[in-house]
């Protein structure tokens, strides 16, 4: 099979310049193909056009996003990038954060694998998020998880949703990250399209940071890891059935599954065979293999170093039978890494290897010329400028346009509700709501993901954000959580992604730690609706204006379009994750009250009437329009100073921020993961239905032991920061009690916070 | 004091066991899995983890291990070893300890903090404990349901070598609560919570499993 | 009452991490000759008579194999 | 070559979790009439000629089945 006549050779591509090609089942367009004819001045090779059909795919090219992405660039000032080692545009962000060492981290979707296969599409995630902090030259250290599902009594969510929480678990216990903090979100449009974003954050020391650059001719490539096999190249395999091949095996491919099987035993020797590479300075730089497999890995490396790279595929190590070049090009199999290695480092690389049980191929080497050549048993199958295929894909500027339904959503708000007044009907949907699937514990979910691996996790679920130990003689460490309310993005996607930056920085604020970059994976609809466009481009806008506000970058992220069941899309669904720094993790602030005794609770910011697109009305009203909570972003700026100040000065004992369900949900949470109770009394001026239930950003609960009280509240209002004494913590009376609401025995909360999702899922 | 604290390819925990014992005050030394020297140690530590992936059965890959073969020489000849987790899975497959774990009752992999109840004092790595003492240490782990024959779990109950048991509710299915066994010498234990993780308030629920490794170090100076 | 097995395998293009540790073992352990190995599962069913080959192929392909990464094969064994 | 299939199963006075599971989850699903379930391995192992029934057996005995909870089944299939 591997005879001459079998191969589509760049010569044969010069003699047959008609032969029909079916870049049409490949997903180029008609003028995508023509330019790639342009480019090479003939038709391209069966090898050529897959690579250029994966990479210009939406996926790896962000053809239709990439005109707006830029704003995160052109607004991120110098002051903001002072402290960005890398930024977007490396496979992940990576920022300096004191004392010699740099965070990476990243966040990405495998939503649609998910969808198919549950358990390998969430693992597989994982995997490949792991592998982008790894190509930086980290120790990946810690991850978290971002999940969107249908309704929680949804037969497609029952399907779904423990097969996703056990691959991410399966996955992410076995490489010995711990899991440190997420989301779970369900709601109606995500039924069919749930969303797996996963986010890994690693560390090293500033100076090891490995870009991926093929620098240095006669330096050799190096493929290591699993070996290569048909997985994941569905759309490629069309190539295997048409006619060069000629081959009947080949033929019967045709409906090949594009799930892939993740082996994270192999992904975990591979990660501490990287970094002993690493350490032992053999790798000249290094590339991940994820979606686009070899195509992407061998045309990203040579087209950011300085040469072009031959490579002999032929000498790539694989599972299957009878692979086709194009294929072997196209295959996305899981745990494989590329490195530039210095010739007289070879050896060395390879005795790594060897000691790992890692299998490892030189399959090429950097050249002189600026092309990228790829033979396959002594022909050429691929010459082609590498930057053409890798950072010159097409870029659209798909039609904007806000949908003519926006008004009326927005003017649908929720001031004809019913909303409950007296005590009993406000004690009776706080418990209810305490129990809805959104709000509800989401211990079943986090007691499948190891979090205390490694002994480094400071905070974790349940925290509003997660905390890891970097340097254990310094006990410097960072912070981490993700955030998005689609609903309030739905309501204005500009504010909507706002408000996900306001939570996400708020998160990392109220355990003390100090915001300083962003990363994001925004999930929306088909590019080629106007209406989902104009919510994309709002969300970057609104993302990219506050960062701007807030004075920390956005270094990196991923978009996931077609997240849609057939012409309804999901809630627009830009996922943001906010990365902040701590000197000292000793002096975290956790959520849980009582650990002094008598604190009072401080309720920091203002409360408004901010009902629409709450939980509240979803879950009570099944009500989705209106306006979403105002956004201040200075407000947010100084509640974390504050918070800073006062973690700094142990001024504080306990922090919770207030974001789904209000302060309801923030005392009730605080009262039950700190296991005491507290004696609260609402602002006998203000409806206390709108106090207990209403969303206003820029708030946080805040127990300040009696000591430190004068002090904090005159700091706060010093500094403007409005503060309301709420109430004590209550060791002895074993319930949360609102005055002139009811008192709610903490056993009785518990049993309705924890139980709703063993109930649905065990 | 030095004890060593053995790396398989997917030992995971393997950093945290070599913290604990520098916590209390010894030397940990790093054993490599296809090593089978084993540096001239006092105890040795058999880490948690998913030995070479443990997709056949936890633990069933790792015994045959080069390394394993001197531990079962030393365990044999009075050396305290302690498996934790991967590490108890470890020392059922080769024998060195009575039983085996299987898949959790729920089937669902477990992370929790646990209340462990000390059952047996006199053990080289329980002696710092009071009898009947609670301690709260993390549990993590998907095959961690301890069963054996009843006339095993007879013998093991009737030497008094249960030495921690699950408090309230059952975890994971293990047969008469049972977290952690010692052979009859009580020189090595086998546990499926991990002490490791609880030897600081701040990375751990509490502190609680320091106990263990001071355990050891009084042992040995005893010895 | 029948005994029915159901045998469940990872599909041959797919990825088996699982036969691969063992196959990889083996020689370890000083087994030579084994060439390959792959790993699925093997489920033992009791059904009452009233369950016929329809049904129990419809239990083995939408519930037992997930049919987009495995195989399945169904056989009633004599008690 | 041969080829040969290794089936473990948990011994019957081992709980069986997973079976369980499979067999509470099907009348759910709506099949009725299956009373019993039991989960475990299948192995297929393509295997030199060499390799003779006694090896098979001892390579099942200690390595692919743990005695202690688990019985085996070797058998060799035609191809
Ligand atoms: N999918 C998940 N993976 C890991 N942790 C999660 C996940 N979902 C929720 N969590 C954790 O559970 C806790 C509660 O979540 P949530 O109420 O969404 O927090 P917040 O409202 O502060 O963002 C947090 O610690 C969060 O990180
Ligand atoms: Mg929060």
């Amino acid at each position: 099979m591997t005879s001459v006549h079998t191969i589509d050779s760049v010569q044969h591509a010069e003699s047959t310049p008609d032969l029909p090609q079916p870049y049409l089942e490949l997903g180029l367009a008609d003028d995508e193909y023509a330019r790639i004819r342009d480019i090479l001045g003939r038709r391209p090779t069966e090898a050529e056009l897959a690579m250029y059909s994966v990479m210009w795919s939406e996926h790896c090219s962000y053809k239709s996003s990439k005109a707006h992405l830029r704003y995160f660039g052109e607004t991120t000032t110098d002051e903001m990038r002072a402290k960005m080692l890398a930024g977007i545009g490396e496979n992940a962000g990576v920022v300096d954060i004191g004392d010699g060492w740099a965070v990476t981290f990243k966040a990405e979707s495998h939503n649609h694998p998910s969808y198919v296969e549950p358990y390998q599409g969430a693992a597989t995630g994982v995997g490949g998020i792991v592998r982008d902090i790894m190509a930086m030259g980290a120790r990946p250290l810690a991850v978290l998880d971002s999940l969107r599902f249908g309704p929680a009594d949804a037969p497609d969510t029952r399907r779904v949703l423990p097969g996703v929480v056990a691959g991410i678990g399966g996955y992410g216990n076995c490489l010995g990250l711990p899991n440190i903090g997420g989301e779970v979100v369900f709601g109606p449009t995500y039924v069919g399209n749930p969303l797996v974003n996963a986010l890994c954050v690693g560390a090293m020391r500033a100076e090891d940071l490995h870009l991926a650059h093929a620098t240095g001719a006669g330096n050799k490539v190096i493929l290591f890891g699993a070996r290569t096999g048909l997985d994941g190249i569905g759309g490629v395999s069309v190539l295997a059935s048409e006619t060069f091949s000629g081959d009947e095996s080949a033929g019967g491919r045709k409906k090949l599954p594009s799930v892939q099987v993740g082996d994270p035993f192999t992904e975990k020797v591979l990660i501490e065979c990287c970094l002993e590479l690493f350490g032992r300075g053999l790798v000249v730089g290094i590339q991940d293999l994820g979606g686009a497999g070899l195509s992407c890995a061998t045309s990203e490396l040579a087209s950011a170093g300085d040469g072009g790279m031959h490579v002999e595929l032929d000498r790539v190590p694989l599972r299957a039978n009878g692979m086709t070049p194009a294929e072997i090009l196209s295959s996305e199999s899981q745990e494989r890494m590329c490195a530039v290695v210095k010739p007289s480092d070879v050896d060395d690389f390879m005795a790594v290897c060897a000691k790992w049980d890692v299998t490892a191929t030189e399959i090429g080497e950097v050249t002189d010329g600026e092309r990228l050549v790829i033979n396959w048993h002594g022909e050429t199958v691929v010459d082609v400028p590498p930057r053409t295929v890798a950072h010159q894909g097409p870029v659209y500027q798909r039609p904007v346009a806000r949908p003519s339904t926006q008004d009326d959503l927005r003017a649908d708000t929720t001031q004809a509700l019913w909303r409950p007044s007296d005590a009993s009907d406000l004690e009776g949907t706080l418990v209810r709501m305490v129990a809805a699937p959104n709000l509800a514990s989401r211990r079943w979910v986090t007691e499948q993901y190891d979090r205390y691996v490694r002994g480094n996790t400071v905070l974790a679920q349940p925290a509003d954000t997660g905390m890891i130990r970097i340097d254990e003689e310094t006990g410097r460490g960072v912070a981490l959580a993700t955030d998005c309310n689609g609903r309030y993005c739905e309501l204005d996607p500009y504010v909507g992604a706002q408000l996900a930056l306001a939570e996400s920085y708020r998160n990392v604020a109220v355990s003390g730690a100090k915001p300083i970059a962003v990363t994001n994976c925004l999930n929306f609809g088909s590019p080629t609706d106007p209406g989902v466009m104009w919510q994309f481009s709002e969300a970057v806008r609104g993302l990219a204006d506050g960062c701007r506000e807030l004075g920390i970058p956005v270094t990196g992220g991923n978009v996931s379009f077609y997240n849609q069941t057939g012409d309804t899309a999901i809630l627009p669904t830009p996922v943001v994750g906010v990365l902040g720094v701590i000197d000292d993790v000793r002096r975290r602030i956790p959520i849980g009250i009582g650990a002094e005794a008598g604190e009072t609770l401080l309720l920091l910011g203002d409360t408004r009437d901010e009902l629409d697109g709450s939980e509240w009305a979803h879950v009570v009203h099944d009500h989705l329009g209106g306006r979403p909570p105002r956004v201040d972003l200075a407000r947010e700026k100084l509640l974390c100073e504050i918070m800073i100040a006062g973690s700094r000065d142990g001024m504080i004992s306990a922090a919770h921020d207030l974001s789904d369900g209000g302060l309801a949900q923030a005392l009730v949470e605080s009262c039950l993961i700190g296991q005491t109770g507290a004696r609260v009394i609402l602002d006998p001026d203000m409806d206390f239905f709108v106090q207990l239930f209403s969303e206003s950003a820029g708030r946080v609960l805040v127990a300040v032991p009696r000591t430190e009280e004068p002090r904090f509240t005159e700091m706060c209002t010093a500094r403007g920061l409005p503060w309301r004494k709420t109430g004590v913590v209550d060791p002895e009376s074993g319930a949360l009690d609102i005055q002139d609401v009811a008192s709610f025995p903490l056993d009785v909360l518990r049993t309705a916070w924890e139980g709703t999702l063993p109930a649905l899922f065990d | 004091m030095k004890i060593g604290v053995i790396t398989f390819p997917g030992s995971l925990d393997d950093v945290d066991a070599a913290r604990a014992v520098r916590y209390a005050g010894a030397e940990p030394v790093a054993l490599w899995h296809a090593d089978q020297d084993l540096h001239e140690v006092h105890a040795v530590i058999v880490p948690g983890g998913f030995s070479y992936g443990d997709y056949l059965r936890c633990g069933a890959i790792a015994r045959f291990a080069p390394v394993m073969t001197s531990v079962l020489d030393a365990a044999r000849g009075g050396m305290p070893v302690l498996g934790i987790c991967n590490g108890f899975q470890i020392l059922c497959e080769a024998g060195l300890l009575p039983g085996a774990l299987v898949r959790n009752s729920r089937l669902h992999f477990v992370c929790r903090d646990q209340w462990l109840r000390v059952e047996n004092t006199h053990t080289a790595w329980s002696s710092r404990y009071e009898r009947s003492a609670e301690l709260l240490v993390p549990l993590k782990s998907g095959e961690g349901g301890y069963v054996a024959d009843r006339s095993i779990l007879d013998e093991l109950e009737g030497e008094g070598r249960v030495v921690f048991r699950y408090v309230g509710k059952n975890p994971n299915g293990s047969l008469r609560d049972i977290a952690g066994i010692s052979s009859p010498n009580g020189r090595v234990v086998g546990m499926m919570p991990h002490p490791e993780h609880a030897i600081d308030a701040l990375t751990g629920p509490t502190d609680d499993g320091l106990g263990m490794f001071y355990s050891v170090l009084d042992s040995l100076v005893a010895a | 009452m029948a005994r029915v097995v159901v045998d469940v395998m990872p599909k041959p293009e797919i990825l088996d991490p699982q036969g691969q540790a063992v196959a990889g073992a083996l020689p370890r352990l000083g087994f030579q000759g084994v060439t390959e190995v792959r790993q699925g599962k093997h489920f033992e069913l009791e059904v009452d008579d009233s369950v016929d080959d329809a049904t129990l192929a419809k239990i083995a392909e939408s519930f037992l194999a997930n049919p987009v990464i495995e195989d399945w094969a169904v056989r009633r064994v004599e008690l």
